[in-house]
């Protein structure tokens, strides 16, 4: 009951937040109520046990992503939107077309079925959740860790060398 | 049932004339001498020519097998093989083409100076394909042969080509691929149909059901048919003979046309007999309308050059019309009849690149008296009208005879509508001569016109002879081709005899 | 310990060619601080070093594994098979041709930089993965670091509006995908419960197959694979993208990520979603029409040649689409779908990065020579060139014997052998048209008379590409055989 | 469970929630209040002054005064600020504060001297991912910052915000890094487990322990934004910085912000490093003979754990105030250059270096 | 207890934002927002799965996309300026160099 509530006051501060991010005119706006969805999404992640990922989301997504966003909004002085309108001009189609897309998802998901649907919410899994993630992040998935090493090198070369002024330019 | 008889020579002959030319075009690139490249392109065709003489000796016309067989695996995956020999149907394809190469090189000694060694490398290249298409047999190998000649020939039609040769290369290039990738489905059709095999002689044993017959056959009429080209899908050859250089025209009117029929022949016949017997009616009309169609668009021609590629359009009227009467007298006929036109069609573009590369111009009433200027030119014009227009004792009279026969007795009626083609024929090419040579000179320019030399003399005499030798002579050609079309008209007969009704049809045919 | 430290680095062996790839990209990155400027070409070679080291390694670990169909490794999140083999082989060469082509363009648009080299070779290991991977997430880290190595080379020339306009069209379609993508793998994931390849085949093999929501994920999957591969209708990246890019990366972008996205496309369609075969492929049916169409059609109207050949990639990226259509139409055509497709993409990559090596060629101080127009009368002045050009159009074109044409040969025989005649008509028109364009750049390079001097970029590198280029399009062209009988032996790996 | 059990049980976790919350509220706020009342008797005092006298006996209602003064002056909002962010920014800042607060222990478990029938832990929250959550919310913490530079619509402001935000993200990559270093020589991620995991020996006096306390403490005092890194309210260039514009009781909680956040970087450095609430000892065990010690040692032991960490709490305080007092401000090029070109190796390296040590055993 | 069902209809309502936000936003800044909720709904949908199927290869997933999320926010980011430095634009549509 209560989880309910909560997950309900969740869902539908996420859902506004979304709505908000996508449709404020001022971007700065926009990142303020990102900033609320990813609390929110945080708060989605507890619900279903993922502590960890939970402060992931913030350090990460919140706390490094959507700040550089913030930052470079704020530098490059964009945030005064100069013309009158904010979407292109489809916008209602392609509105209308996302919310048939949505029902539809929503729909299908009713209608399939899911494997663990049934599983209970009790958490079998033992410990803190966090020393199994590590240990199967460190030896199952330790190809694609070693990737995401690169992958991040990869976005570290990139910031630095498209953004970075050269002395003589 | 037909063999490859292995080639006992032994020297791969087949091989060596496709491949020979391949090998000139490649020492031709390291070549950087105007003159050494056309002296290098001259005798490597001469070589070709040298080497159709063990091969014209050496042919059995006794048998319809495939001689001088070569086989040996390529794609083993795909189970396609390197399969080539020669059977009487185009052995003389294979020679003609040698000659109208050489031919070609010839008459452009003089009139190619931009570029010359591209344009030797493109005519090598051009022979080399066109005798693979005319010995493969393998169905992948014979469409490699056929779409990689259409790399030289729109190169030679667009790079040597008249002012308005862009346009006409693109077209003549778009309308042959188009047929030609229908073709290549149904060749994959008929790839898995008949159990994956490419081999030709193999295809024809097979017996493929009526109504994958029916569409097979359009596909591979849809590339024939535009090659030949049958109206309605010969808009692209006036433009293209109009632009090409005279060695593309001459290549372009003796043999690539004819393949569009040798295709026929070889495949659409033999694979799908009871689709040929479908579909004979409908091309029996098509060809008679070409013949018309051919022959009066010839008559508003004002260009010398339109005017002769319309007459082409109704001479391969007659040939298809010979091939689809579906009797030996027809199919002979037809046979003939190509070679003949490849040869006076041929000598009729060498006769217009030798007065435009002096006038440069094609128009007709730029022409006029010019008889009494050039005798020997006149002479030799005069002798490809009649040849063309089919006076007897000259190489046409026995082609449309022939195919009249054949289509005589076919149906009647297809017979005296290609009789009046060729009186309509008649009068266009006689009207065109009297335009040319006859007269007074009307045009200054004409007053100092030189002669044909003693190169263009060479090049153009065997064609002449030919003219001569087969009006005169023509049971060593259809010697040559007997044994060949009997063997197709009684596989058909015998492969068709799966379908009872049909059967009979053609039975009524070819009169048994 | 030391146990299990020796069982870990036999593990590894496996992975040695994508850590050397990687190795190479970061000894390079270190090394551009100590190469002065204006030796940075010395770079590219380590690079092309280590991708020949690579190559070797990759090779002899095959020969190792050899009778193996698929080894996995880390629990399944990396598969060793000749599928991943003929792949890495293919990126390789590409990764080598666009190094080759890349050394004296880079110095004209004074865009030389070391780094320039390593994000290649991150890329290339990127595709390694993807090729390798046997997990929905090695797939997706793989797929995510070749395309952020690509988004930063396609803004690479930083004072160019184009390139950065470039760079973040193609960085925010593909993160678009990237989204779409991961949201069919967390479908499949919920679905079948592991992130496993092998393990959501056998999920879907016992699943009930009127699960909407399978449909759903696959849905996903192939709309965001369309995105990579630039298929319609999400395609509309593709041409701004080509035209604002440095030219080098464009042919490089052109072949590698496109073929990489086959390669996932093979592995996801044809083995892992194999259940959902005859779905997958009407989808891809339908797909693969639209991309030839609008490929093709819309090409003929650029007077742009990266343009142009951005619309041809789309193209053929739409052949490709018709073999994995066959690929999917059923169990039998597996093999010779698969095979189709993977021989059509090493020949388009060969062909494809021929013709920008010419591309590249015209390009010099002061003039793009990116216009079609450009090359008016190149045939005339640079027969070179203008030959190696001529045989990469036709090769285009598809027009025997130029490999090409082996290459359509073997997807269209595909398309009839799986029953779908109509697509292999439908393919063979398409590219007949295609002819119409490819023709106009050969017409307007011998055909027409030069409007300019031209002084073209030469290098021995960029003649290196090229030769490689042009010999492996005459050479597959008229012995396909032994390329064939690789790529079909190489689909095993698949099963 | 019956429906009215059900609501029972729902209300006895609320008010243990609810009871420690309000605790720690109210210790916050009063330390807010009056650490700042400290700070200006500190630095009087080591300036030779007396500092405020005249509010009470040397000046301790001051605190209260100045709270009067906030809540009943003027609130001002610029008029072209965004309304909005510009009240929502020093609530932010206020809101992190008080999150990261949430999980820090102040003591082991106690039953209150008996006064409980079991014991219950010091501290609102015991969440397992522990400095992960503080990590998260120092991160976010940065948001309030840049608000209220950007909304306030001032260019000093604006800098001002872009400095300290700048600088607050600087350093926190240090500071994850020391954190966890930390976390690795535990073994865990609970601050109550780090604190155990102290018991013989403080992680001050492990072989890597002084310069990950270093790194800390250096990180930690350029998060809060003091000296000698007060670059964004560098007076001299930036007026007052990201709260040039704001006045009445949002500025006054900015001011109680920064002490908030003084608060949680000392109590982590005492939670971290020096063992917490354990008791300080004197050689326990090589003067475990000298029998003064020994009862020393037992008389520091018998003080209560949440004085002991009160104790370390107020010392790092104090230190704070002692380094404004003592140091000058960094340049703002030099300090982002320590961030990124010393400390951040630096810890990298640690890190590594404590990985190895702990897989031999060193530690 | 909560369905499963909420969980992927919400997550599937925030992808579905988040298209729309891509398809019809000028601002590139939004449009890399839009993906970034896309990105999230997937994540919902991981951890969902993850917690009712009792294994934690959703939640590794997660890790690994929120990684991928911070690279590529980076590269995007550095573009933008460039882009911004050099023509002075954040709407797409006034990307025009190119034809579009």
């Amino acid at each position: 009951m209560i989880n309910q509530l909560v997950f309900a006051y969740f869902a539908v501060v996420i859902l506004f937040s979304a709505i908000m991010t996508i449709s404020r005119r001022n971007p700065i706006h926009s990142v303020l109520f990102m900033l609320l969805l990813f609390f929110h999404i945080a708060g989605v992640f507890v619900l279903l046990n993922a502590e960890f990922l939970a402060a992931v989301q913030l350090i990460v997504y919140a706390g490094a992503i959507l700040i550089l966003y913030l930052f470079v909004v704020m530098l490059l002085q964009v945030d005064r939107e100069t013309k009158s309108s904010r979407a292109n001009r489809f916008w209602p189609w392609l509105t209308a077309f996302g919310v048939i897309i949505a029902t539809e998802i929503a729909l299908l998901v009713l209608r399939g079925s899911f494997p663990g649907e049934n599983g209970v919410m009790m958490r079998t899994m033992p410990g803190t959740g966090v020393k199994e993630l590590g240990i199967e992040l460190y030896s199952k998935y330790l190809v694609p860790f070693e990737i995401a090493s690169v992958l991040l090198l990869v976005g570290l070369i990139g910031a630095v060398l498209l953004a970075k002024k050269d002395a003589k330019e | 049932m037909l063999e490859l008889m292995p080639n006992t020579l032994g020297y791969p002959l087949l091989s060596l004339l496709i491949f020979i030319p391949i090998a000139g075009a490649i020492v031709l690139l390291a070549v950087r001498n105007a003159a050494a490249a056309r002296w290098i392109a001259l005798v490597v065709s001469l070589v070709e020519i040298g080497l159709c003489i063990p091969l014209l000796a050496n042919f059995n016309s006794g048998t319809a097998n495939m001689q001088f067989g070569e086989s040996m695996s390529w794609i083993s995956d795909w189970n396609i093989n390197y399969r080539i020999g020669v059977d009487g149907i185009s052995i003389l394809f294979v020679a003609l083409t040698t000659l109208l190469t050489t031919i070609s090189i010839m008459v452009s000694w003089t009139a190619v100076q931009d570029r010359v060694r591209e344009f030797m490398v493109a005519m090598l290249f051009l022979e080399s394909a066109m005798i693979g298409v005319f010995a493969a047999l393998d169905l992948f190998l014979f469409y490699i042969f056929w779409e990689a000649m259409l790399i030289p020939m729109y190169l030679l039609i667009g790079v040597w080509g008249g002012p308005n040769r862009l346009y006409a290369a693109v077209k003549f290039f778009l309308y042959t691929l188009v047929g030609s990738v229908l073709m290549l489905v149904a060749i994959l059709a008929v790839y898995f149909t008949a159990g994956g095999t490419f081999d030709v002689l193999a295809l024809m044993n097979y017996k493929f059901g009526h109504d994958f017959q029916l569409w097979a056959f359009a596909a591979f009429f849809a590339a024939f048919a535009v090659k030949v080209p049958m109206f309605p899908f010969h808009t692209w050859l006036p433009d293209a003979h109009v632009e090409a250089p005279t060695a593309g025209s001459i290549i372009l009117a003796g043999i690539l046309i004819k393949m569009g029929a040798y295709g026929f022949l070889r495949f659409s016949l033999p694979f799908f007999p009871d689709a040929t017997i479908f579909f004979t009616p409908a091309i029996m009309i098509l060809s008679v309308v070409a013949i018309i169609y051919g022959a009066y668009m010839a008559f508003a021609q004002t260009d010398f050059k339109k005017l002769i590629a319309y007459s082409s359009v109704s001479h391969m009227g007659f040939v298809t019309l010979g091939i689809f009467a579906l009797n030996s007298q027809g199919l002979e006929g037809g046979l003939l009849q190509m070679i003949n036109h490849g040869v006076s069609t041929g000598a009729l573009f060498l006769a217009v690149g030798v007065i435009y590369e002096r006038t440069h111009t094609r128009l007709l009433a730029d022409y006029g008296g010019i008889a009494a200027k050039v005798p020997v030119y006149a002479t030799f014009l005069m002798i490809i009208t009649l040849s063309s227009i089919g006076l007897p004792g000259t190489n046409g009279f026995i082609g449309e005879f022939t195919i009249i026969l054949g289509a005589f007795k076919h149906k009647v009626i297809y017979a005296v509508i290609a009789s009046l083609g060729i009186i309509l024929g008649a009068g266009y090419m006689l009207w065109l001569y009297q335009r040319v040579a006859f007269g007074k000179v009307t045009n200054p320019h004409n007053e100092h016109l030189s002669d044909m030399n003693l190169r263009e003399v060479v090049a153009a005499l065997p064609l002449v002879i030919l003219v001569f030798a087969i009006g005169l002579y023509p049971n060593a050609a259809f010697q040559v081709m007997h044994a060949s079309t009997e063997h197709l008209i009684q596989h058909m007969q015998a492969k068709a005899q799966t379908l009872p009704a049909v059967a009979q049809a053609v039975g009524a045919l070819t009169g048994h | 310990m030391p146990n299990s430290l020796h069982d870990f680095f036999q593990q590894l062996g496996p992975m040695y060619p994508e850590f050397l790839v990687i190795a190479v990209a970061l000894i390079a990155l270190v090394a551009d601080l100590v190469v002065p400027r204006g030796q940075k070409h010395l770079l590219g070679w380590l690079g092309l070093i280590g991708l020949a080291a690579a190559a070797a390694l990759t090779l002899s670990l095959a020969a190792d594994h050899a009778g193996n169909t698929q080894t996995a490794f880390f629990n399944g999140t990396f598969l060793f098979d000749p599928f991943s083999v003929f792949f890495k082989m293919v990126f390789y060469l590409s990764c080598s041709l666009g190094i080759l082509l890349s050394m004296k363009y880079l110095s004209v648009e004074d865009i030389h930089r070391g780094e320039y080299y390593s994000l290649m070779l991150f890329a290339t290991s990127g595709m390694m993965l993807m090729a390798s991977a046997g997990d929905l997430i090695t797939l997706y880290l793989g797929l995510e670091l070749m395309a952020l190595s690509i988004y930063i080379l396609a803004g690479f020339m930083r004072g160019d509006g184009r390139s950065n306009e470039a760079g973040i069209k193609y960085l925010l379609l593909g993160a678009f995908s990237s989204g779409i993508m991961l949201y069919g793998m967390s479908l499949l994931y919920g679905l079948s419960g592991t992130t496993n390849l092998n393990g959501i085949m056998t999920f879907l093999q016992s699943a009930d197959l009127t699960n909407p929501v399978i449909f759903l994920a696959m849905v996903m999957l192939i709309v965001s694979f369309g995105f990579k591969v630039a298929a319609v209708p999400f395609h509309m990246w593709v041409p701004d993208v080509y035209e604002g890019a440095p030219t080098s990366v464009t042919a490089f972008m052109s072949a590698g990520p496109k073929v990489a996205g086959f390669a996932v496309l093979l592995r996801v369609f044809v083995h892992a979603l194999a259940p959902l075969q005859g779905h997958v492929s009407a989808i891809l049916a339908v797909i693969a029409v639209l991309t030839m169409a609008v490929g093709n059609i819309m090409a003929i109207s650029q007077t742009n040649i990266k343009r142009m050949l951005a619309y041809s990639s789309i193209a053929h990226a739409g052949y490709a689409l018709v073999g994995l259509a066959a690929a999917t139409a059923n169990k039998a055509m597996m093999v010779d779908g698969s095979a189709s497709v993977m021989l059509y993409v090493l020949i388009y990559t060969v062909m494809n990065m021929g013709a920008f090596g010419v591309v590249i060629m015209l390009r010099k101080s002061g003039s793009r020579g990116e216009e079609i127009a450009d090359f008016a009368g190149l045939g005339k002045t640079n027969k070179a060139a203008a030959f190696l050009m001529l045989i990469f159009m036709f090769s285009l074109t598809g027009i025997p014997p130029l490999a090409g044409f082996m290459g359509k040969f073997y997807i269209f025989k595909s398309a009839v052998q799986a029953g779908m005649i109509w697509l292999a008509i439908l393919g063979v028109l398409f590219s007949a048209i295609s002819a119409y364009f490819y023709l106009r750049v050969i017409m307007v390079m011998w055909m027409y008379d030069p409007k300019q001097e031209f002084s073209l970029l030469r290098s021995p590198a960029l003649a290196l590409a090229l030769a490689i280029a042009v010999t492996a399009v005459i050479v597959i062209g008229v012995a396909p055989s032994s390329v064939l009988e690789i790529a079909r032996a190489s689909v095993l790996g698949l099963m | 469970m019956s429906e009215s059990h059900q609501l029972l049980n729902i209300a006895w976790r609320v008010l243990l929630f609810l009871v420690p919350a309000l605790a720690l509220v109210a210790f916050i706020l009063a330390n807010a209040m009056y650490l700042q009342l400290m700070e200006r008797k500190v630095l009087a005092h080591m300036q030779s002054r007396l500092g405020p006298m005249r509010t009470g006996w040397h000046g301790v209602l001051q605190p209260i005064a100045d709270a009067v003064k906030f809540l009943f002056k003027e609130d001002v909002i610029p008029a072209k600020a965004d309304k909005w962010v510009f009240s929502i920014a020093p609530l932010m800042l206020l809101i992190m504060a008080f999150g990261s607060m949430v999980i820090i222990p102040f003591g082991p478990p106690t039953d209150f001297f008996g006064i409980l029938s079991h014991k219950v832990p010091m501290l609102v929250s015991n969440l397992n991912i522990g400095v992960l959550y503080i990590l998260a919310f120092a991160s976010v913490g940065t948001y309030g910052v840049i608000m209220a530079g950007w909304a306030s619509n001032n260019k000093y402001a604006f800098m001002g915000g872009f400095r300290s935000a700048a600088q607050m993200i600087s350093y926190e990559i240090p500071m994850a890094f020391a954190i966890v270093t930390v976390v690795l020589m535990a073994g865990s991620l609970n601050l109550t487990d780090i604190v155990n995991a102290q018991q013989g020996r403080w992680f001050l006096f492990t072989p890597l322990g002084p310069v990950v306390f270093f790194l800390y403490l250096l990180a930690g005092i350029a998060e809060t934004n003091r000296v000698p890194f007060d670059l964004p309210e560098a007076e001299s260039e930036l007026v007052a910085g990201y709260f040039t514009e704001y006045s009445g009781i949002r500025f006054g909680i900015f001011y109680m912000a920064e002490y908030m956040n003084m608060m949680v970087v000392s109590l982590l450095v005492s939670i971290m490093f020096l063992g917490g609430w354990l008791p300080v000892q004197i050689f326990p065990h090589a003067l475990a003979g000298v029998a003064p010690i020994v009862w020393l040692n037992k008389a520091l032991a018998a003080i209560p754990p949440t004085l002991w960490l009160l104790a370390k709490l107020y010392f790092f305080i104090f230190f704070y105030m002692w380094l404004r007092a003592t140091l000058p401000r960094y340049r703002y090029d030099q300090l982002m250059a320590i961030s990124w070109k010393t400390l951040l190796p630096l810890s990298l390296c640690v890190l590594v270096a404590s990985a190895f040590m702990k897989q031999l055993g060193w530690i | 207890m909560i369905p499963l069902s909420w969980y992927v209809i919400l997550s599937a309502l925030l992808f579905t934002i988040g298209v729309v936000g891509v398809l019809t936003r000028r601002n590139v800044f939004i449009i890399l927002m839009s993906i970034e909720l896309m990105l999230n709904a997937a994540n919902i949908n991981m951890i969902a799965f993850s917690h009712y199927l009792q294994n934690l290869t959703g939640q590794i997933f997660v890790v690994f996309v929120i990684t991928v999320a911070a690279a590529e926010a980076a590269v995007a980011l550095a573009l933008i300026i460039l882009l911004v430095r050099n023509r002075g634009v954040v709407y797409v549509d006034e990307f025009n160099i190119l034809k579009g």
